[in-house]
């Protein structure tokens, strides 16, 4: 006999009352502090409906380095294009970076990683994973390749002039401004691979979600920039950071508006504190970056903190909808009130 | 099946009419070579139930001299078809991992089994036997009732033997003169 | 050439098969579970385990009163849910009144009321349901499966091809009934790391054959058959039910209008559906899919934008 | 009508037919101590306090006979209703709770005041000696498996009034078990009850029948044969016997439990319910005979000699001839009781060497197991032959008495051989299954590693052993040499051929070998050998019948072609109920064999069914006067193996315990009996041992110790000790750990958490489990006070995939008089939150509760608590006992 069978059987004694609750007229009772005021239902037991996502922190890792390759994507083509060479540089070797860890949590997250490239059998419109995969191989070989001129011009000069090193180095720029382009649905796509689940905090969250994941992704980068470039080139980062955490900031708080219950989660527990820490991390670093054209250690500062702040939203959002999943109020009672309501979605 | 680079299934998505890849498109060829075991088994037998006394009738699925599944019969009057979740956890009862299948030993005073062979086991089961009968035989009992007996041997079966089992088990104590032959029936 | 996503590509009614792509589909198959003649026996979790061979989940007692296979999951395709349900309020536990040590002795001061004890309690029920995946007409695990490894068969049914499925889980949090789960143990089981849940049988049904839960269920709980004849049958039990009183009895995932377009396997319930685990009125995410993604367009949009406007601005 | 069963757990497929029964409109009744999930799905469900279903049944008996519901047509023609009793019959409320002609020295009967008036009286002044000893020998119940002896036409009065005929026996010994009396034993309101009355009696008659099932739940119990007595009285009051859609359905809970007792491992019975002859009884060849077929009487018992001889000739062959009574002298001679639970009292005491063990883990599934495996732990030798490494072949090493210290490994001298079994596919062979079905089952593979069938085993042994005595000259071993042990082998393990064995059951014609169609072929002149009679016809015509598997849907609703019932294809025993006494179905509905004039040369007996009848007797048939055997029963009597070929409402013989049921308490309980002084059952037999203490009961003090009732039965995930289910993954998984089930107002009174622990605490033994709070329990208002019943599955042991404590340890032995079966259903118990004890400990917890009983004190429960010499201290409330006066 393990613990875990008596927690089990204890938790079915708990849930049966909560089983019960609802034929004895008492409320099912809420263990900590809520927003919204107890709403009575039953479950089985207190057994969660929906299933959690098998995912763990590669997953939210992957969305906030997605997000911080492709706003990088974005930041090391403006850079180049508005002759900030070492935004430039600095930008394109996070974005690799930040896509190459992304790539690695991607796959280390799967059941079968040897059979990562099964990603690539089948492009499916429905599956915001396959459009995401298939944006991602376009993304890549390019941001690949803006990174890849960067280290060939950085290379001994009769080396670079070699041929095919050669050709890497020209195509620098038009590669960026290619990775630059198909960067923002890098950004976005992550924000409807949570949103298209059942799981009640992401999907709910699905109109504001995208705002939320492509200002945040703004923001890391912005900070990215202003961590690893010379403050001189960093103020298109700084505003950039600027204007993504603003954005953020705005449109997670109208993201809650829009949940109801469901954005409880995103005050409890670890996603809470998650989120708190990313709100202030994020004021915080678009505070610094106001100051980060003066002073490189502002600048730094405020840039790791961007970057945290952008870290904890993915973190947060991620583990709201998890304990979403596993709580079956979030999946019954806004279902239950749409019924007592008498508008259940039906298609005619 | 041969693969060719065309059965890629992005190709066979574009030429539709499965465009989503959610049908056709989507099929692996383990898919299309999908046959159930109960048809490529190499025969079926007959057979019932051994836990209660309903007395479902089963098919046994034998493939390669080993028993693939064990399912209810439809033909059958009793059960048509069904089983309850002991009767069809009944291929489970016959493959467990936890199945004995040689012989154990555990001597006097042993705190540990030992392995036999199934040839010395039933020479020592048959010797001791043999000495138990005459050791407690009986012509006469103690108030010289004629008996012929012995008191020594006793079994207990469960009643899951076959009718035919019983039949022997009976007559072989019955003529060695054991008398103490009960049964689950008692129970 | 129809449409790449149609009117009812995602939502609405409409035969699966089809509008997978199948031409000339045969009837879409699926199960009509009776929930008020299931008699809780399991059956139909062991032969689904036999069959399909899947490992056990586990040897732990839940206190859920018979049911220690919890929900389903990975390692339980078919898992049968028992509620008893007291009726009267004051049934619960009678308290201190009526409590007594049964002790020989002078009855205790409560005796005249000696009945009560059995009439408290007319209305005591225990609800036995075995649940499935439902094989929804609009089937989100099927829509965000990246590999293809689910896909629809021509039987209308959602199925796991398991030499394609990559274990990316995806499916997992996209179910609306928390059906399908990635595999994770025992060690040495075959298909771990790979999306696992009810085929309806496809090897058996391909053959002609019933799905296995089905062709054990001692009292026709559990029937497979042609989703139009089985929903036929289904409205023309819960009439009977509710002429026989029996007022609690409703259908549930058989009206293919509802969130998901129609389950292909549906139930006869006793009770809300909530009371045996199954969300009350559950919607296919994929509904919202275009929202969604034209949502995310306008954000990346916006990104795309506002990176502009930062370089726009002055040098600093 | 489920009582005593839990149908829809223990025999989920046989209850799609009560379901199916449902769906076309029968109503569902369960009547169960605890709410199942047979009583989910039933109409309505009566709870009853565990033990009184007498004093229920009692109380529909009594609703019938007060307001005359019975199917009177059938009751006066078919039972023996009208029979006049003998005027010396004195009944239990003439003498608070005996029957006349007690004896408390031996606590026996003389049955001879139980006869039919008129009725021969030879067997006065050797009836009692004849219980004591048939109570011993478990022998009683032949006279009703062999009929009931009746010799001459005792007087009958057709209009039921004579106040001494059956009718107004039952009338009166019944009227004080009123709706109030069933409320107050019971724990049934009077408002289910009559509900319960209702239903049964408006479902009965000529349109209509009803169904009884009942199980163990009727049978381990120390008055289990009057439970299925009274449950018979009222189906034939009610006309539903022998009539489709009526009946008593005893489901048998392995799959050849009933092929055990027809071909049996009995000790008391050879095959074909032949008894086992007694040295007391039996001296020579005709006696024996004679003790079964009851020269000058009626019914089909009378070719008994055939049979016997068949028998004899199919164990010794040649060498059986009717020079030498066919070898008779050759059956060994039981002068006792030599049952299970005696011989495992022998083995405590030494006096068994040896003990074979056959697919059966009593360790586990026998009531006390304490005894069970200490009896084991002083064997010379132990045979196991199983699937599975079970608890009875480790006992030495993992029981709880090795965890107290009892039995010490290195001290056991029990040397254990641990042979593993060939499972039913790897055999072919057949069962027989409650409807008396044989079924064949095909070998589909060899069975693996050393696994053997037992026909292997025990042929091969027998072979060994008869080597061994080749050159013996000793008498005692001509049994064995002079065997008839010779079957064809087949295959690389010389498996012998079950089929050889079958058509030796079957019979033959020992010149030509042809098989018997019928018992009715068997010679006594020793031509045809045949090893159980009831079984000939399955090898009819050579063809194994048994394994006939027409498809059901290709016969009709009898299907009489898939498989092969005894006796001879019949699938309704006593069917010519179902016709009236003209021979016409009593209503087309409910029609199934009549008789057809037209057919044959003068009219046939016919229908769906084979018919329960000779097929050419005439229902205007009527015996000469002194005539016997078959020719005796009239063409309107069905009941053709009774003597005057009626259903007994009475049974004047054949029953130890009385000829009427009577309500006792259990053994184990904390009530004193409402109706009678006499307590429980006081024929009932036990084994006054120190090892075998019972809890006390009133009128003994005490009985607060234990203060709860207990009861123990299945779940459908598991089968019985677990040998079958726990070394199982898919079933382990299912129901996985050893629970207690207790209601929420026990579990507040003891303190009990749901999915916490508790232990259960006799004078046996203390186990433990988790406990599971239900309200599927209720407390139950008994005689004015409330009565907690805790219930416990019985399928754990040490082994398997999943493991726990077994309840059948909590057991005492308290047996059945007639039939030496358990109490297992019922005893009293305490209660406790947490874990039992470790080690010793728990030794010192059982003794604790029986120094503060008594039960060490003063050893031995008074069994006779009535008449002058009952030495009890009845604490009882006279007003309480009997409200319409005492004597």
């Amino acid at each position: 006999m393990s613990d875990d069978q008596l927690r089990a059987a204890q938790r079915g004694q708990r849930l049966q009352d909560a089983v019960t609750s609802r034929h004895r007229g008492s409320p099912g009772g809420r263990r900590d502090g809520s927003v919204v005021p107890d709403a009575e239902f039953t479950s089985y037991y207190g057994r969660p409906v929906v299933k959690p996502s098998p995912w763990e922190a590669d997953i939210p890792a992957y969305l906030f380095s997605g997000g911080l390759a492709a706003g990088s994507s974005l930041l090391a083509a403006g850079a180049d294009l508005t002759g900030r060479p070492a935004l430039r540089r600095a930008s394109r070797f996070s974005a690799l970076g930040a896509l190459g860890f992304s790539m690695v949590a991607l796959v280390h997250d799967l059941g079968r990683p040897a059979r990562f490239l099964n990603m690539l059998r089948t492009a499916k419109l429905t599956s915001p994973m396959s459009v995401g995969t298939w944006i991602l191989s376009g993304y890549g070989p390019f941001a690949g390749l803006a990174a890849a001129a960067e280290v060939v011009d950085a290379l001994p000069g009769p080396l670079r002039r070699r041929w095919p090193l050669r050709l890497v180095s020209r195509l620098g720029r038009p590669a960026g401004l290619v990775a630059a382009v198909m960067a923002p649905p890098v950004a976005s796509y992550t924000a409807v691979l949570l949103a298209d689940t059942a799981t009640p905090s992401w999907h709910e969250a699905y109109r504001e979600l995208p705002f939320v994941f492509t200002s945040s992704a703004a923001a890391a980068s912005g900070g990215m920039g202003m961590l690893a470039a010379p403050v001189a080139e960093t103020g298109p980062a700084r505003r950039l950071a600027l204007g993504g955490a603003v954005v953020e900031l705005l449109a997670e708080r109208r993201m809650e508006r829009s949940m109801g219950i469901t954005a409880e989660p995103l005050h409890q527990g670890k996603a809470g504190r998650l989120m708190r820490a990313s709100r202030w991390l994020t004021i915080g670093g678009a505070a610094g970056s106001l100051l980060a054209g003066r002073s490189r250690t502002a600048a730094v500062l405020s840039g790791a903190a961007l970057l945290a702040g952008s870290a904890c939203t993915r973190f947060g959002v991620f583990e709201a909808g998890q304990a979403s999943a596993k709580d079956p109020r979030y999946t019954v009672v806004p279902q239950r009130e749409r019924l007592d309501r008498g508008e259940p979605v039906r298609w005619s | 099946m041969v693969r060719t680079p065309l059965d890629w299934p992005v190709l066979r998505q574009l030429r539709g009419p499965d465009v989503l890849g959610r049908g056709p498109a989507a099929r692996s060829r383990d898919t299309e070579e999908l046959t159930p075991r109960t048809k490529t088994a190499d025969r079926v037998v007959g057979s019932v139930c051994p836990y209660c006394a309903v007395g479902c009738a089963q098919r046994v699925f034998v493939k390669d001299e080993k028993v693939v599944q064990i399912e209810g019969d439809p033909d059958s009057p009793v059960n048509r078809g069904r089983l309850c979740p002991k009767g069809s956890a009944s291929k489970n009862l016959v493959t467990s991992p936890l199945r004995q299948q040689t012989i154990r030993y555990r001597a006097p005073y042993a705190t540990e089994w030992q392995e036999l062979d199934l040839g010395t086991a039933m020479e020592m089961v048959a010797d001791r036997v043999v000495k138990a009968r005459n050791d407690t035989w009986q012509d006469i009992d103690e108030k010289n009732r004629r008996v012929r007996r012995t008191l020594g041997i006793a079994s207990l079966g469960g009643a899951t033997l076959d009718n035919e089992e019983n039949y022997l088990i009976k007559k072989l104590f019955t003529a060695m003169g054991a008398i103490q032959i009960e049964n689950q029936a008692r129970i | 050439m129809k449409p790449l996503i149609g009117e009812h590509s995602l939502f609405g009614p409409v035969d699966p098969a089809a509008e997978a792509g199948y031409v000339d589909p045969p009837a879409r198959k699926g199960f009509f579970t009776d929930t008020s003649v299931c008699i809780g026996c399991k059956a139909c979790e062991v032969a689904c385990k036999e069959w399909n061979e899947i490992p056990d989940d586990g040897f732990s007692l839940t206190g859920m009163s018979y049911d220690n296979t919890v929900s389903l999951s990975a390692n339980t395709w078919r898992h049968v849910a028992f509620v008893e349900q007291p009726a009267a309020p004051a049934a619960a536990t009678d308290g201190a009144g009526t409590v007594d040590l049964g002790m020989p002795g002078p009855p205790p001061p409560t005796s005249p009321e000696g009945a009560q004890a059995t009439e408290e309690l007319p209305d005591f029920r225990w609800l036995m349901s075995s649940d499935v995946c439902k094989h929804c007409t609009h089937a989100a695990c099927l829509d965000v499966c990246p590999t293809g490894s689910l896909f629809r068969t021509e039987f209308g049914t959602v199925v796991v091809q398991p030499d394609i499925c990559n274990g990316c889980g995806y499916c997992v949090p996209a179910c609306p009934y928390g059906v399908i789960e990635r595999r994770t143990g025992p060690e040495g089981a075959k298909n771990v790391g790979i999306a696992q849940k009810c085929t309806l049988c496809y090897d058996r049904i391909g053959d002609g054959q019933r799905p296995a839960c089905a062709q054990a269920c001692p009292t026709e709980s559990i029937q497979y058959g042609d989703v139009d004849e089985l929903r036929e049958r289904a409205k023309a039990r819960v009439e009977q039910l509710h002429e026989a009183g029996v007022m609690d009895a409703r259908l549930y995932g058989a009206d293919p209008d509802d969130g998901v377009g129609g389950a292909g396997a549906f139930f006869l319930l006793l009770d809300e559906p909530e009371v045996y685990g199954l969300p009350p009125d559950p919607v296919v995410t994929t509904r919202d899919l275009p929202h969604m993604f034209r949502r995310a367009s306008a954000a990346a949009a916006a990104l795309l934008v506002g990176a502009a406007v930062a370089f726009a601005g002055r040098r600093g | 009508m489920i009582q005593g069963s839990n149908m829809a757990e223990a025999h989920p497929v046989g209850f799609q037919w009560v379901m199916e029964a449902k769906a076309r409109g029968a109503k569902v009744i369960h009547v169960d101590p605890r709410f199942t999930r047979t009583s989910a799905l039933a109409d309505q469900f009566v709870p009853i306090r565990v033990g009184t279903d007498i004093a229920f049944l009692g109380g529909v008996i009594n609703h019938v006979l007060q307001n005359e519901l019975d199917f009177r047509e059938y009751v006066v023609a078919y039972t023996n209703a009208a029979t006049i009793l003998s005027e010396d019959f004195q009944d239990t409320d003439d003498l608070d709770g005996l029957f006349s002609g007690f004896d408390p020295e031996t606590r026996t009967y003389d049955p001879a005041s139980w006869q039919y008036a008129d009725a021969g009286q030879k067997q006065e002044g050797q009836g009692r000696q004849q219980h004591e000893e048939q109570r011993e020998t478990a022998s009683a119940l032949q006279h009703e498996t062999h009929g009931l002896n009746v010799e001459g036409d005792p007087p009958r009065d057709p209009t039921l009034q004579h106040p001494r005929c059956v009718y107004q026996v039952l009338k009166r010994h019944y009227s004080r078990y009123t709706p109030e009396l069933v409320e107050r034993v019971c724990g049934v309101s009077q408002e289910e009850f009559l509900e319960v009355c209702r239903a049964w009696t408006e479902a009965s008659g000529r349109e209509r029948t009803t169904a009884l099932v009942y199980s163990v739940g009727w049978t381990q119990h120390s008055v289990g044969v009057q439970y299925i007595r009274t449950g018979a009285i009222l189906q034939l009051l009610l006309g539903n016997m022998g009539r489709p859609g009526g009946g008593i359905m005893a489901l048998r809970g392995h799959a050849s439990i009933q092929g055990s007792t027809d071909i049996p491992t009995l000790f008391n019975i050879l095959p074909g319910y032949l008894p086992m002859p007694n040295a007391n009884q039996h001296e020579s060849f005709q006696d024996w005979i004679d003790s079964v077929r009851h020269p000058g009487s009626k019914g089909f018992w009378d070719n008994a000699g055939a049979y016997a001889v068949n028998l004899l000739k199919a164990y010794w062959g040649d060498a059986a001839t009717a020079d030498n009574d066919f070898c008779f002298d050759y059956l060994p001679r039981i002068t006792g009781d030599h049952g299970t639970y005696r011989t495992v009292m022998d083995m405590i005491d030494g006096k068994v060497k040896g003990y074979f063990l056959l697919g059966q883990n009593p360790a586990v599934g026998s009531a006390h197991g304490r005894a069970q495996r200490l009896g084991m732990a002083n064997l010379d030798w132990l045979v196991v032959r199983d699937l599975f490494e079970i608890e009875s072949a480790t006992f030495w090493k993992n029981s709880p008495e090795v965890e107290t210290g009892e039995i010490v490994p290195e001290e056991c001298r029990t040397e254990v051989f641990l042979f593993p079994a060939a499972s039913h596919v790897e055999k072919e062979g057949t069962f027989t299954q409650t409807q008396r079905m044989l079924q064949w089952r095909t070998k589909a593979v060899e069975p693996p590693g050393d696994a053997r069938s037992e026909l292997w085993f025990f042929y091969h042994l027998g072979r060994m052993v008869r080597e061994r005595l080749a050159d013996s000259t000793e008498e005692r071993d001509r049994p064995l040499l002079d065997l008839a042990w010779d079957y064809p082998l087949h295959g690389e393990h010389d498996e012998p051929s079950a089929e050889a064995v079958l058509k030796e059951i079957n019979g033959y014609e020992v010149a030509t070998g042809r098989p018997l169609s019928s018992f009715t072929e068997m010679k006594d002149d020793g031509s045809t050998l045949g090893g159980c009679w009831i079984y000939t016809g399955v090898y009819a015509d050579g063809v194994n019948q048994a394994a006939r598997r027409k498809p059901g849907r290709e016969q009709s609703y009898v299907a009489p072609e898939w498989g092969w019932a005894w006796p001879a294809n019949r699938r309704n025993l006593y069917n010519r109920a179902s016709a009236d006494p003209d021979g016409n179905p009593w209503s087309e509905r409910k029609r199934l064999v009549w008789w057809d004039p037209d057919k044959g040369e003068n009219g046939e007996w016919t229908g769906d069914d084979v018919p329960d009848f000779e097929r050419t007797k005439p229902p205007t048939y009527r015996p000469d006067e002194g005539q016997g055997g078959i020719a005796a029963i009239a063409g309107n009597d069905p009941f053709i193996m009774q003597g005057d070929g009626k259903g007994s409402l009475f049974v004047p013989q054949g029953l130890i315990d009385g000829p009427l049921p009577t309500h006792y308490e259990p053994v184990e309980s904390p009530f004193r009996n409402v109706l009678y002084g006499q307590q429980a059952n006081p024929t009932r037999k036990e084994y006054d041992r120190d090892d075998n203490p019972m809890n006390p009961s009133p009128p003994e003090l005490h009985s607060d110790v234990y203060p709860f009732v207990f009861t123990t039965s299945r779940l459908t995930e598991h089968h019985t000790a677990g040998g079958m289910s726990r070394y199982l993954q898919y079933l382990a998984e299912l129901q996985p750990e050893m629970f207690v089930e207790v209601s929420p107002a026990l579990a507040a009174e003891r303190g009990l958490q749901h999915g916490g622990w508790c232990h259960v605490v006799t004078s046996r033994a203390a186990i433990e489990g988790r406990v599971l709070v239900t309200e599927r329990l209720r407390p139950l208002r008994v005689d004015g006070r409330t009565v907690h019943t805790v219930w416990l599955p019985y399928h754990w042991g040490s082994g398997g995939f999943v493991t726990g404590d077994s309840a059948n340890d909590l057991l005492g032995i308290a047996l059945d008089p007639n039939v030496l079966i358990q109490e297992s259903k019922v005893g009293t118990c305490d209660v406790l939150p947490g874990r039992r004890p470790r080690g010793r400990a728990v030794l010192d917890l059982v003794a604790s509760y029986k120094e503060r009983s008594g039960v060490d004190v003063d050893p031995g429960t008074p069994i006779v608590t009535v008449g002058p010499d009952a030495d009890v201290h009845d604490h009882r409330d006279p007003v309480m006992r009997k409200e319409d006066g005492d004597p």
